[in-house]
């Protein structure tokens, strides 16, 4: 069959379902928001006088408000439905499920989610550096009057030392943007090189600090771990075990920092060690694997909810709605 | 049997896929619609972290940093929801912050579901504060280590850290006897120990909810640097079910709201995805031996 | 009667200036009392209450040594016998006269504790100090330090004395197998898999016509690994550059982008191909983890490189990667320092390089001699290490069978040194 | 540029740019008047990082603009990613639809940037989030298809991988513990719940110990062969 005439039928198949759910019950995927009248006395500075600021602000809501809303009182203007979350939330629905379609195979679905979320993640941390880094930072240093009157009026007046280190920052990434002229981009290397150069400076630090010595020292386990009863003297059994973990783990901790010696080779006494080695590593990675299938899982659990729960309206865990949903799958397997 | 094993070797992993679809939407809808959950025996990392909290006397402030963002929510929402709920039961004064660039709207988040919720007499600003983002990973820390305000200036709602009622009289990180950490990756965790922990001299105490994925790589640390340790979905199922028990007044017999048993609802999921992983195993090594006996027939 | 009534208001007049809640309280506690003292509470001769705590007997204060200035601890001697007592408060004030600050608070510690250190003073001021003890009903008398002390200015931190011996020592080893590298002495290393498979995979790769894929982590420039990543990079480019094979570098940070350009273009000019370098290969996709994932992972299932590196900073990624490279057939060679992510990609590559070995690579490909040595020396720092790590167990071992010998001492002196 | 200024300024100049700026930067944490350089050069990196996104989305536009205007094969995804990409950009710099902030109402730019109603805050919601932890949950999928693949009894190695994942696996849920539960209290240990507890305490930590300290070394070293100029690979394998 081809790919294409597959996807038809998929997608065919998917609208159906959709349809005959929107037809049960409540029906499935609206947003609803609240609104929130914001009212803010200002107090009067040389800049202006006392006045008070009044906005109105829409905030998302459980659905089940709405209802009791609407319950009480048809003409009530607390609660609306919204349009834009609405689409929002049946935009979300499409995009999980055409990323979840990778899985079977590469498709116009997948590859249109694939290229909106490369376009608003880059453009979403450009501004995320704009407004969290380049304000606050660069401008805060630079031009501290403009960032305090217009964005963060909060924001403390830099010290000397930030401005020089700002200027200086900036005279890098000057030099950096260089590769966009016509001429002189190799000077964009010598930025690059600073900060490589600086890297490999701090992390010599904290690497030997907080790994190195730190680790070393932590190994220094006794052998015989002695186990003190209540009436004082050691308890045999808790003892043993105790000191045979010790034992373990140190010999452990060795015979892996042999495996990485790079000049000898694996033969012979330092070859049984590294194989050793080895060994407590696969454990390692075995454990690590076990550990990390549960965070997956809830990561896919989670999707899977958003599905059933925000958008099909199959599952209420949260009680965001009055409908009873049990009744609704029950009238839903018997149009199935 | 030979015809199984034929098929086993030339395996699609597509079905593969098919199967955990199925494994985990099915307890889902399950338990979703029943509201059963499965019983949880708490590990002592678990409760170590809920000891550390209940140890604090009302009013101590206590540093909850969420360095996490909405890709692991689905494992690290509920420990934030369970432990924010502890801590405000508690009465302890918190002071949120966070290292990552969208950790701010998950406090908010937090904030709105458990504090406005069902704690509303605790006011903000006073009872608890959103200190918001820095960036700069471990420089933040090393910098909190001496003066918190030049570490975080000013709060999420742009108001100077001297002016929070909630920060009055925590002039360095050291004056927070307990540092919650939830995390999914760098920085987190491992950077706390390394460069506040450690270099605190014993005087911050400090417990983590993480993904799965960081367990193991934590568990040196625990439970000298590291006093708690709460390990993806199961750790924080774990705990919510020792908050749930200890908060749930013992004579009435309310059900707990559905949002405290989040992660014990995804203990469901999580029982049949492993179950079908074992499946796997097995089944991948059965056709591995039959493959090799086979071979081994051809040989000799 | 009066006298106490005093002191207690010296407290709370002083401890409004100060900026701190325990202080707050302790001025609630003594303006109480003042109340109380009017009726109740029994007074002796010196009008103090009876039941008050008793105060300090000594107090000294002297600078630490050692530091960036502008810390001094004090210490002080309690009254004998037990206190009611709960907490103390240390003061301190620039001028002495007759007893009397303005006094700013320093520190409030519990009452079993008997030193502090004042800190964050301007540095060679100085100072002195004064400790009251605090118990529910009541306050004891001030006990001052006679002289003041003065927090000094040291040029060298001396608490990171044993951190800066230890970078010594590793480097050391490092420069001096570099150094006699290059007098010619020769250097052997153990052949490692991972390595060796990269040019085959770079022909592989050739052969088939098809491109190779490198991704260098999807940290930035100021993680270690991602420096790394690239070190390797400039060496399987110029391997790749020779082959005059297609090799694409998808980054997730503009800086990297920048640099790996830079790598790479050098590469293919010292390979004397500059002709075939092609910028628009090495590109910035997004820094959002996931949106580089989406991807990277598209792009494998469409354009199908036959050999896929993955050598840098990588987290939940790793397997997305690899079991898509695993799908379409390609040789996967990974490295990374990030320990949590190895098990994936040992389950999911035909090569893995595990954290060390992977900072190892760039020497180990470069084959020059001076970077083989490099590798001896890490070989020689590590033996250290594993022997410090037998001294330090068996001390530890012998201070747990005999807990009043030696050993224990000795065990807390080799950590000392060790600066923990 | 003459051939000897040019190789001096672009291969001497930047290698001697690395080495001064590193050792400055590994001395700098001794000395009280350098200490906080550390912090200070954070900063700096961050905003060289944030002015470099101009490069970045320079790259992103150039390649995509490239592929609509050859027509390639998949153009029109290039386009919409150059939309959104647009999109987003402006609709997040400009603060569009965002309120007023309730601190500072009269400062027209105080508002948080992905407020409740803003466009920024919409597409982060509605777009981003689901993409990318849909993204995240694909790795349920591949787990399982990795263990299938990988956790074989090919030899001692593999056997000890699968089997300590498998009894990780048992031990992390429901499962182990009705398997063993019923084990008296004396043998408690052998409860796979608590099995998987003493494999973290014990191996678990004893691999990741030796990691970390080979780390460590790895990491000294790299950066002392950048530092010394021996290895400089990052700048072309070339002298």
């Amino acid at each position: 069959m081809k790919p294409s005439k597959t996807w038809v039928i998929v997608v065919a198949v998917i609208v159906v379902l959709v349809g005959i759910r929107m037809s049960i019950g409540q029906g499935m995927a609206r947003a609803y928001v609240q609104r929130v009248d914001q009212s803010v006395e200002v107090k009067a500075n040389e800049a202006h006088g006392a006045s008070t600021e009044k906005w109105t602000e829409w905030h998302p809501v459980a659905p089940k408000k709405f209802e009791a809303a609407q319950k009480a009182d048809p003409s009530q203007t607390k609660f609306a439905f919204s349009w834009a979350n609405t689409i929002g939330l049946w935009l979300a629905a499409f995009f999980t499920l055409a990323i979840f379609s990778f899985l079977y195979r590469d498709n116009p679905g997948y590859r249109l989610a694939e290229a909106v979320i490369i376009g608003v993640s880059a453009a979403y941390w450009g501004v995320i550096g704009f407004w969290d880094t380049l304000v606050p930072k660069l401008f805060g240093a630079l031009t501290p009057t403009l960032v305090h009157d217009q964005v963060l009026p909060s924001l403390p007046a830099p010290t000397t030392g930030q401005v020089v280190a700002m200027y200086f920052a900036l005279a890098l990434g000057l030099m950096l943007l260089m590769r966009l002229a016509p001429k002189g981009g190799w000077i964009s290397l010598w930025p690059i090189a600073f900060i490589i150069g600086v890297t490999a400076g701090l992390k010599i630090v904290s690497h030997v600090e907080s790994d190195l010595v730190a680790q070393t020292v932590a190994t220094f386990d006794p052998l015989v771990q002695p186990v003190v009863g209540t009436e004082g003297g050691w308890m045999l059994w808790p003892t043993i075990w105790a000191s045979l973990a010790n034992i373990l783990l140190v010999i452990g901790v060795l015979c892996c920092l042999t495996y990485f010696f790079f000049s000898v080779e694996h033969k012979g006494v330092a070859g049984r060690a590294a194989r050793v080695g080895i060994m407590y590593l696969m454990i390692t990675f075995g454990a690590a694997f076990g550990f990390t299938v549960m965070g997956r899982v809830a990561l896919l659990a989670a999707r899977i909810e958003f599905l059933f729960d925000d958008w099909l309206w199959l599952i209420d865990p949260a009680g965001k709605r009055i409908v009873e949903v049990a009744s609704a799958v029950g009238s839903m397997l018997c149009w199935w | 049997m030979s015809k199984f094993i034929t098929i086993l070797e030339g395996l699609d992993r597509r079905w593969i896929f098919l199967a955990m679809a199925i494994s985990v939407a099915g307890p889902i809808l399950y338990i979703g619609i029943t509201g059963k959950t499965l019983p949880e025996t708490p590990t002592p990392a678990a409760r170590a972290v809920y000891k550390e909290i209940e140890a604090l006397s009302p009013g101590t402030p206590v540093l909850i940093a969420f360095d996490f963002d909405p890709a692991s929510g689905g494992e690290l929402t509920p420990m934030a929801t369970s432990l924010v709920h502890q801590c405000a039961a508690r009465g302890l004064r918190m002071v949120f912050i966070a290292l990552w660039p969208l950790g701010p709207q998950l406090i908010d988040e937090t904030i709105k579901r458990v504090i406005l919720a069902d704690y509303p007499n605790l006011k903000e600003g006073i009872d608890y504060v959103n200190v918001g983002f820095q960036s700069g990973n471990e420089a933040v820390m090393k910098v909190m280590l001496t003066d918190f305000a030049l570490a975080f200036p000013i709060t999420k709602n742009g108001v100077a850290v001297g002016d929070v009622v909630a920060l009055k009289g925590i002039q360095r990180a050291s004056d927070f006897p307990l540092l919650v950490e939830v995390c999914a990756g760098y920085p987190g965790a491992k950077e706390w120990i390394q460069y506040v922990i450690s270099s605190s001299g014993g005087k911050i105490k400090m417990v983590t909810g993480c993904t799965g994925v960081q367990t193991p790589g934590l568990y040196p640390y625990y439970p000298v640097q590291l006093n708690g340790l709460l390990g993806a979905i199961k750790g924080a199922a774990e705990y919510e079910s020792l908050v749930n028990s200890s908060l749930a007044p013992k004579d009435s017999t309310a059900a707990i709201p559905a949002k405290y048993l989040e992660a014990q609802r995804r203990m469901g999921p999580q029982l049949g995805a492993h179950l079908l992983m074992i499946a796997l195993i097995i089944l991948g090594n059965i056709a591995f031996f039959a493959q090799r006996k086979s071979k081994v027939r051809a040989t000799s | 009667m009066i006298s106490s009534a005093l002191i207690l208001c010296a407290i709370s007049l002083d401890s409004s200036g100060a900026s701190d809640v325990g202080l707050a309280n302790a001025s609630i506690t003594a303006a109480g009392n003042k109340a109380d003292l009017r009726d109740k509470i029994p007074l002796n001769e010196l009008g103090q209450e009876i039941s008050a705590p008793p105060a300090a007997i000594s107090i000294s204060a002297e600078d630490v040594a050692w530091d960036a200035g502008g810390a001094i601890k004090i210490s002080w001697q309690p009254a004998a016998g037990t206190t009611s007592a709960t907490k103390w408060i240390v003061e301190r004030s620039e001028v002495l006269a007759a007893g009397q600050g303005p006094w700013t608070f320093v520190a409030e510690v519990p009452i079993a504790e008997t030193n502090a250190v004042a800190s964050k003073l301007s540095p060679d001021a100085s100072f002195f100090f004064r400790v009251t003890a605090f118990s529910p009903n009541g306050s004891s008398a001030v006990t001052t330090t006679k002289s003041a002390a003065t927090g000094y200015w040291n040029f060298f931190i001396g608490a990171k004395l044993p951190l800066f011996c230890a970078i010594l020592l590793v480097s050391a080893c490092v420069i001096y197998f570099i150094l006699a590298a290059r007098r010619g002495r020769p250097m052997k290393v153990r052949r490692i898999a991972a390595l060796e498979a990269i040019t085959d995979a770079v022909g592989r790769a050739t052969e088939m016509g098809r491109s190779i894929l490198f991704v260098p982590g999807i940290q930035d420039m100021d993680n270690i690994q991602t420096v790394a990543g690239l070190t390797v990079l400039g060496n399987v480019s110029r391997t790749a550059a020779e082959y005059d094979a297609a090799i694409e570098v998808p980054t997730s940070r503009s800086l990297v982008m920048e640099a790996a350009r830079e790598a790479v273009q050098a590469s293919y000019l010292a390979a004397g191909r500059a002709d075939a370098y092609n910028a628009d290969a090495i590109r910035y996709i997004t820094d959002e983890q996931f949106g580089f994932v989406a991807y990277v992972s598209g792009r494998m299932v469409r354009e199908k490189p036959a050999a896929c590196f993955y050598m840098g900073c990588f987290f939940a990624e790793s397997l997305i990667l690899a079991e898509t490279g695993n799908s379409i057939g390609a040789i996967q060679i990974a490295g990374t320092a990030e320990s949590s992510q190895l098990p994936f990609f040992v389950a999911a590559c035909d090569y893995t390089l595990i954290g060390e070995e992977f900072m190892a690579a760039s020497a180990y490909l470069s084959g020059e001699p001076d970077q083989i040595g490099s590798l001896k020396g890490q070989d020689v720092a590590k033996a250290i290490a594993a022997i410090i790590i037998i001294i330090g167990v068996v001390l530890a071992t012998g201070a747990a069978i005999a807990p009043q010998g030696a050993m224990p001492a000795a065990l807390e002196w080799l950590k000392g040194v060790l600066g923990s | 540029m003459a051939e000897g200024s040019a190789r001096i300024m672009k291969r001497l100049v930047p290698m001697w740019i690395a080495i001064i700026a590193g050792f400055v930067m590994l001395l700098s944490a001794f000395f009280p008047m350098t200490e906080s350089w550390g912090e200070t050069v954070g900063d700096v990196f961050n905003v060289v990082a944030a002015i470099a996104f101009v490069l970045g989305a320079g790259s992103l536009a150039k390649v995509n603009l490239a592929k609509i205007s050859r027509r390639d094969q998949g153009w029109g995804y290039a386009a919409i990613t150059l939309i959104c990409f647009a999109i987003t950009l402006v609709v997040g710099l400009g603060k569009f639809g965002v309120p007023q902030s309730t601190q500072f109402p009269l400062l027209g730019w105080s508002g948080e940037k992905d407020a409740d109603g803003s466009i920024f805050g919409w597409i982060y919601e509605y777009a981003l989030v689901p993409i990318t932890s849909t993204m995240f949950a694909l790795l349920a999928f591949y787990v399982a298809s990795a263990a299938f693949r990988a956790f074989r009894a090919k030899n001692l190695e593999a056997i000890l991988l699968l089997s300590t994942a498998f009894i990780v696996l048992l031990g992390r849920t429901f499962a182990g513990v009705v398997l063993t539960g019923w084990l008296p209290d004396w043998a408690s240990g052998l409860r796979l719940e608590n099995l998987s507890v003493y494999i973290m305490q014990v191996f678990n930590t004893a691999g990741n110990r030796a990691i970390i300290i080979g780390i460590a070394l790895g990491v000294t070293a790299t950066s002392l062969r950048i530092l010394l100029g021996v290895d400089r690979s990052w700048m072309g394998s070339g002298d």
